[in-house]
């Protein structure tokens, strides 16, 4: 479908080109964070707590300091005080002070994990060694490893000085209240023929990206910083170690390494800081790497969560009123994404009345990070399941109930605003004309399941430059790490529009000296801001050629035109140039050709998805095994449709592995026990299908291209789907993730021994 | 007049009106007159003079990004609401 | 990992001299897919690590329809699963060795090592203890032979004393009319550790259970010999009561535990269920044969 | 700590190096040799992000230990392609985009490698339990099994046509 504002006749945009970064990638030559090394380089390896909740009475780190090849040991002594406010960061909202007690324990350790203090020697093996040395004296109190313990009357609290509006001075382990509402709630409910209330309860997940945390730090002695590591946003790990650190913004630079996945979980500091600090005690390069386990342990997963859920619909399948509570753990501080969840819970649908109330709660869990649409997973697999049941009672298809109550453009959004337009709607009709969803599900113990999904994707800030060489090729240059294959879009988008072949454009992404401000690669931002910037500076590269071209000519710029790469002088008969036989003429007519462009985008489009997935159950053992499984999701305008489609597989899988095994498995002692990829399960090649896609293109009218973003909603409808093809196969309504095969099995067997007891009743 | 969408949470101090007419030009001004007409809410919503990190402001629909500079027009629609992974409305 | 060293015996005498000078300072060192992540982890700590692979006796697999099987210690998984001698006469064992983790850990790890780990949760041992194999320890004083279902006395702990060695496993040769399966029961399709393994040969008179074996993994604190259950299957054919009684005996035995890969209800209940398809597999097999 | 020498074959080369007893093969190709195509995931031989091959078969190298590969064949990612010609999976995982960040890719190509030269005609089902020892975290896998379902057709094609040569 071609955008709105585009002529949608691309020459080079909706091909399927290389990616630029591919052949180093395939060949094992690009650098990923924890493949820098320098001369004299020390190795770093931070200890950290095994306990969930203690205070921390003393830390004696002098036998480890006379270890042979030990150089240098930092504790929180180390940092200095960082200021206590909340900054936005990425899909997150930060607070320094809090960020400087998640990198190093100040008086409290608050999770399984919390760093202590951090080494530096000459070799990993050596500070590993050095590391149980350090003693540390604790004294441990009880851990609050959920919400219900957490906001349990006389709890114990985590922060001292935690406070929130509503309890006034009163210590707390309840952070933020958020509240949505409209219409009459009451009113709502009686007008209903049929309500379903139930409550859910999710699993603490991790995102579960391959490539360790890893940074290489190196502190001069005139007071300037270089950090080298794999982020996906080297202007926040700027800005935060500089918090941390105490330093000037400008006396750091972050050079992103390659990026071996993050999904959110990359949008923080752990490491970076300490690798500096070590730096500055030692005076030499320190590397440190996280090992799996404490990157389970220790880095950002995201909330489990408690969400109550009670909605209402008449019998002619119309959604009249929607009543919520959610609460997410935040993890050791505030900060989890309850508020973007509670925005998105309903966020698919036409309600009239509803109130929402969503609560973030602190618990001695590793700080919670971004992931992949941070709380709107969550959030649908409460009522993408609730919506499922409703659509039953009212004995209408689950696609149809979904397009009765479907938002479109103009319908009031759950904070207020209308949706612009949006492809809802489409992603409906894609999956309810997929091959998949009219083919039959035949078998025992087998299901099909559909559920919606709603993001809001970030605009932020981006900036670009375009480079046009003296032959006429031409380098794009932004300050987005590639995550994704979002490289050769960018590079595709500056060869459309100056006509160029896309291998005569070579994108890359720079350090923060090198190019402007640009905000974190999350959100589902970069095609989308980033996008944005590249083809102002495109336009901005274009009018420049076009001067030149019109000197050459001895022309106004306005009597030329350009075309397909071409330049074309109106009226006489001037033979057409093109930018490859303008290019030589640069210096003559001016100097090099640059063009630029920053832009904190607006016109951001939401992105929608609906996911179908057929399930088979083993009735004995409770193990899903996923048969088929088939996404539609809104893309505005598909740039590189392969990297589309490889946004929405990813996200599909890692939605499916939440659904069906992955969880964060604490003992009562609130000490992680699945810290590694034997235990935390997620799915192998051999546990998935194909993943079929429908790209929908539904032009974004903020985006001069059209293009939305794609990188998070893929993951939204993938929990609940499987919920409700399980329900179809064995007619069981799972409420509780991962529905592993305990669980499911219990849930199964339960069910029987009531389905017989009321046989036998009857 | 451009009319500000009261977020929940802060309608106490509207005494419940969810919908407000404010006269004004830019966001700072319709903050200053929602707080000369409902003395505290303006704190909620500033910090050291702008709009608080973890709020954002919509305009017509539309994210703006310009915080108390952004103008806003005689029917304009302005809702206050929580910054993706932010809050405090 | 703290400093180790390591060292390259290529006979079996030089291999016990080496371990006998050591004694609790050293372990033999296979296929390292557990030992090197347990020193790394620091749950194990050893000064030495003594190579056994370049030793000819622990790498020997030969077959003798009459004396059965000897598999040395050292031969990995992947040379057992594509062996076809395995393949036909201890399919159970076979597939056991193909389950354990993925192709890169089957290319390095071996049933003996899998065995001297001493994990509650081995995937071979059960199958080891189902075909009644014994497992030959040669030491400082002399060799001693020991049932496999005796060999891990607690959770990481063998018989194997300091400066033994665990040689070859020794399995008699598969009667007539009789064949063995492996089932395990784990939460992805691969790469997982079991949450619950039953191992199981039979041997049958005609349609009717002449003798059977039951080998049980992560129900108890160390793989088991399950015996009531199998003596009770003697003179039955195998139907839904006699599969229904042999499961339910099956879980009484087991005593597993609360953990992260399963709870004690589930693995009861799976061990009943495995044990039921396990006997049918086995089954089906020797009355092909 | 006392170092040993270390004889092996490094793609097709010679190579003499020095490491610990406790250093991982993973470790001393990246670290002793700088051969750092080989990445670390997990260090447990779940993720099979530093997956090569020992003499012809695919280990986890960060379940080796250095020392071991005295006297062997080890091959990396760093040895797949010939004189500058991309080896035809590592042109196919480019074709069909099975990569995002690339961090499994190493590995998967390794896996699939041992996979197509043991068996050229593999269907779905192997290749997915062939690779079931690499974890890939972007993919969701479709496109990686189609790369590799692609190129076993193309070498299938390229072994006919020599045949037909012939």
């Amino acid at each position: 479908m071609a955008a709105s504002t585009t002529t949608g006749n691309f020459r080079v945009i909706g091909t399927r080109p290389i990616r630029h970064d591919g052949v180093d990638k395939v060949t094992g030559r690009a650098k990923y964070g924890a493949d820098y090394t320098f001369p004299g380089m020390l190795h770093g390896k931070v200890l950290r707590s095994p306990h969930a909740h203690a205070n921390i009475k003393s830390i004696n780190i002098d036998k480890a300091l006379k270890l042979p090849g030990v150089k240098a040991i930092v504790t929180s002594k180390d940092l200095p005080q960082a200021e206590d406010k909340l900054e936005q960061a990425g899909e997150m909202v930060v607070n320094p002070m809090y960020l400087s007690m998640n990198i190093l324990a100040h008086e409290k350790v608050l999770y399984d994990g919390h760093a202590i203090a951090a080494v530096a020697a000459t070799s990993p093996h050596i500070a590993e060694e050095a590391l149980r040395l350090i003693e540390v004296e604790y004294e441990v109190l009880p851990p609050v490893m959920t919400v219900d313990v957490a906001t349990r009357p006389g709890a114990p609290i985590l922060l001292k000085d935690l406070r929130n509006k509503e309890e006034g001075d009163k210590e707390t382990n309840v952070a933020q209240h958020y509240q949505f509402k409209r219409g009459d709630l009451a009113a709502g409910f009686k007008a209903a023929d049929y309500v379903i209330e139930r409550e859910f309860n999710t699993a603490m997940v991790h995102q579960g990206y391959i490539e360790p945390h890893n940074a290489v730090g190196i502190y001069n002695s005139d007071g300037q910083a270089t950090i080298y590591c794999s982020t996906q946003g080297a202007f926040d790990v700027r800005s935060l170690s500089a918090q941390v650190l105490g330093m000037p913004v400008g006396h750091i630079k972050v050079v992103p390494a390659e990026i071996g996945g993050g999904f959110g979980g990359k949008t923080t500091i752990y490491l970076e800081p300490l690798s500096v600090l070590l730096s500055k005690k030692t005076g030499a390069p320190v590397k440190l790497v996280m090992s799996r386990a404490e990157v389970l342990r220790a880095s950002g997963p995201t909330s489990g969560s408690k969400i109550k859920v009670k909605m209402g619909a008449t019998k002619d399948g119309k959604l009249v009123a929607a009543e919520i509570w959610m609460a997410y753990e935040a993890g050791a501080f505030p900060g989890s994404p309850v508020g973007a969840g509670a925005m998105c819970i309903i966020a698919p649908y036409t309600v009239e009345n509803f109130q929402i109330d969503a609560y973030d709660v602190v618990v001695n869990r590793p700080k919670t990070a971004a992931y992949r649409a941070p709380g709107a997973t969550n959030a649908a697999f409460a009522s993408e399941t609730i919506i499922d049941e409703l659509a039953a009672k009212c004995g209408i298809d689950p696609i149809e109930f979904r397009l009765k109550n479907a938002v479109k453009e103009g319908a009031a959004q759950v904070v207020g605003p209308p949706f612009k337009r949006i492809g809802l709607i489409q992603t409906l009709e894609g999956i309810k004309n997929s091959p998949h969803y009219k083919s039959k599900l035949t078998g025992k113990f087998r299901g099909r399941g559909v559920a919606s999904g709603f993001w809001f994707n970030a605009g932020m800030q981006s900036s670009a430059t375009v480079n046009i060489h003296a032959d006429g090729t031409a380098s794009v240059v932004t300050g987005s790490p590639d995550i994704g294959g979002s490289r050769a879009s960018m590079a595709m988008i500056t060869a459309e529009l100056l006509g160029l072949e896309v291998t005569d454009v070579r994108p890359i992404t720079a350090d923060t000296d090198s190019i402007g401000h640009t905000d974190v690669t999350g959100g589902s931002r970069v095609t989308f801001a980033t996008g944005m910037a590249v083809y102002e500076a495109a336009k901005d590269a274009e009018r420049q050629l076009i001067e030149r071209a019109a000197k050459l000519w001895e022309k106004k710029p306005d009597e030329v035109e350009f075309r397909d790469g071409k330049f074309y002088a109106k009226g006489n008969g001037v033979p057409p140039m093109s930018i490859k036989q303008l290019a030589p003429r640069f210096a003559r007519t001016g100097g090099p050709i640059t063009g630029r462009a920053s832009v904190n985008a607006r016109g951001v489009g939401p992105g929608f998805a609906t996911t179908c997935v057929d399930v088979e159950v083993d009735p004995d053992t409770g193990k899903v095994q996923v048969l088929r499984c088939t996404i539609a999701q809104d893309a505005g305008k598909a740039i590189h449709p392969s990297y589309v489609e490889g946004q929405m597989q990813g996200g599909t899988a890692q939605g499916l592995g939440w659904a069906l095994n992955e969880e964060y498995f604490y003992d009562d002692k609130g000490t992680l026990r699945n810290f590694g990829f034997l235990d935390y399960r997620m799915p192998t090649c051999l546990d998935l299908p194909m993943i079929e896609t429908v790209v929908v293109e539904e032009a974004n009218p903020g985006h001069p291209l059209g293009v939305r973003g794609v990188g998070e909603v893929s993951i939204v409808p993938p929990v609940a789907a499987v919920a409700n093809a399980i329900f179809r196969a064995v007619g069981v309504r799972m409420t509780e993730t991962p529905m592993s095969p305990p669980k499911l099995l219990k849930a199964m067997l339960k069910h029987r021994g009531a389905t017989q007891h009321s046989a036998a009743a009857d | 007049m451009p009319t500000v969408v009261i977020p929940a949470l802060l309608r106490k101090f509207t005494g419940g009106l969810e919908r407000v007419d404010v006269p004004g030009k830019s966001i700072r001004e319709l903050i200053r007159h929602l707080g000369d007409r409902f003395p505290g809410i303006d704190q909620q919503l500033l910090e050291d003079g702008d709009i608080r990190p973890s709020i954002a402001v919509s305009i017509d629909g539309e994210i703006a990004t310009g915080g108390v500079l952004d103008a806003v027009s005689e029917n304009s629609e302005v809702h206050f609401i929580p910054a993706l992974g932010g809050g405090e409305v | 990992m703290h400093a180790i060293n390591y060292e390259v015996p290529s006979t079996l005498d030089q291999a016990v001299s080496i371990l006998k000078t050591h004694g609790e300072n050293a372990r033999p060192f296979c296929g390292g897919t557990d030992i090197i992540i347990q020193l790394r982890a620091g749950v194990r700590r050893t000064g030495h690590l003594v190579d056994v692979k370049k030793i000819k006796e622990l790498q020997t697999l030969s077959f003798d329809a009459k004396k059965g099987l000897r598999l040395g210690a050292a031969v990995s998984c992947i040379d057992i699963s594509q062996s076809d001698v395995m393949r036909r006469h201890y399919p159970g064992l076979t597939e056991a060795a193909h389950l354990i983790g993925s192709l890169q850990i089957q290319n390095r790890a071996s049933v003996g090592g899998n065995l001297c780990n001493g994990s509650p949760a081995a995937d071979t041992t059960p199958a080891l203890i189902a075909l009644g194999a014994r497992a030959r320890i040669v030491g400082p004083s002399g060799e001693r032979e020991v049932p496999v279902e005796d060999f891990v006395v607690s959770p990481g702990r063998t018989v194997v004393k300091p400066g033994e060695l665990l040689v070859e496993l020794l399995i008699p040769a598969p009667a007539p009319h009789s064949s063995d399966a492996y089932l395990r029961f784990i939460p992805r399709n691969e790469m997982d550790i079991a949450v619950v393994g039953v191992g199981a040969s039979v041997t049958l008179d005609g349609d009717k259970v002449k003798a059977a074996r039951i080998g049980l993994g992560a129900v108890a604190a160390t793989p088991l010999l399950e015996t009531k259950a199998a003596d009770g299957l003697i003179g039955k054919k195998l139907d839904d009561a006699s599969l229904e009684a042999a499961g339910r005996l099956v879980s009484e035995v087991c005593k597993p535990i609360d953990d992260m890969r399963g709870t004690i209800e589930f693995r009861l209940h799976v061990a009943a269920v495995l044990t039921r398809r396990v006997l049918t597999i086995a089954a089906d097999r020797a009355k092909k044969i | 700590m006392k170092k040993t020498l270390v004889e092996a074959t490094i793609n097709g080369e010679t190579v003499e190096f020095l490491c610990e007893p406790r250093q991982s093969l993973l470790e001393t190709l990246r670290d002793v040799l700088e051969l750092t195509g080989s990445k670390e995931g997990c260090l447990t031989g779940d993720c099979g992000a530093c997956t090569v091959m020992l003499d012809g078969r695919a280990v986890c190298s960060c379940l080796v230990l250095g020392v071991e590969a005295q006297g062997k064949k080890i091959d990396t990612v760093e040895g797949l392609a010939t004189n500058g010609v991309l080896h035809v999976l590592q042109n196919k995982f480019l074709e069909h985009a099975s990569l995002q960040c690339g961090i499994c890719t190493p590995g998967f190509l390794i896996s699939a490698k041992s996979l197509l030269d043991r068996n050229p005609k593999p269907t779905e089902p192997e290749i997915r339990y062939a690779l079931a020892g690499n974890l890939c975290r972007c993919t969701g896998y479709d496109k990686i099994v189609k790369a590799v379902l692609d190129a076993a057709a193309d070498i299938r094609s390229q072994q006919d046509k020599s045949k037909s040569a012939a």
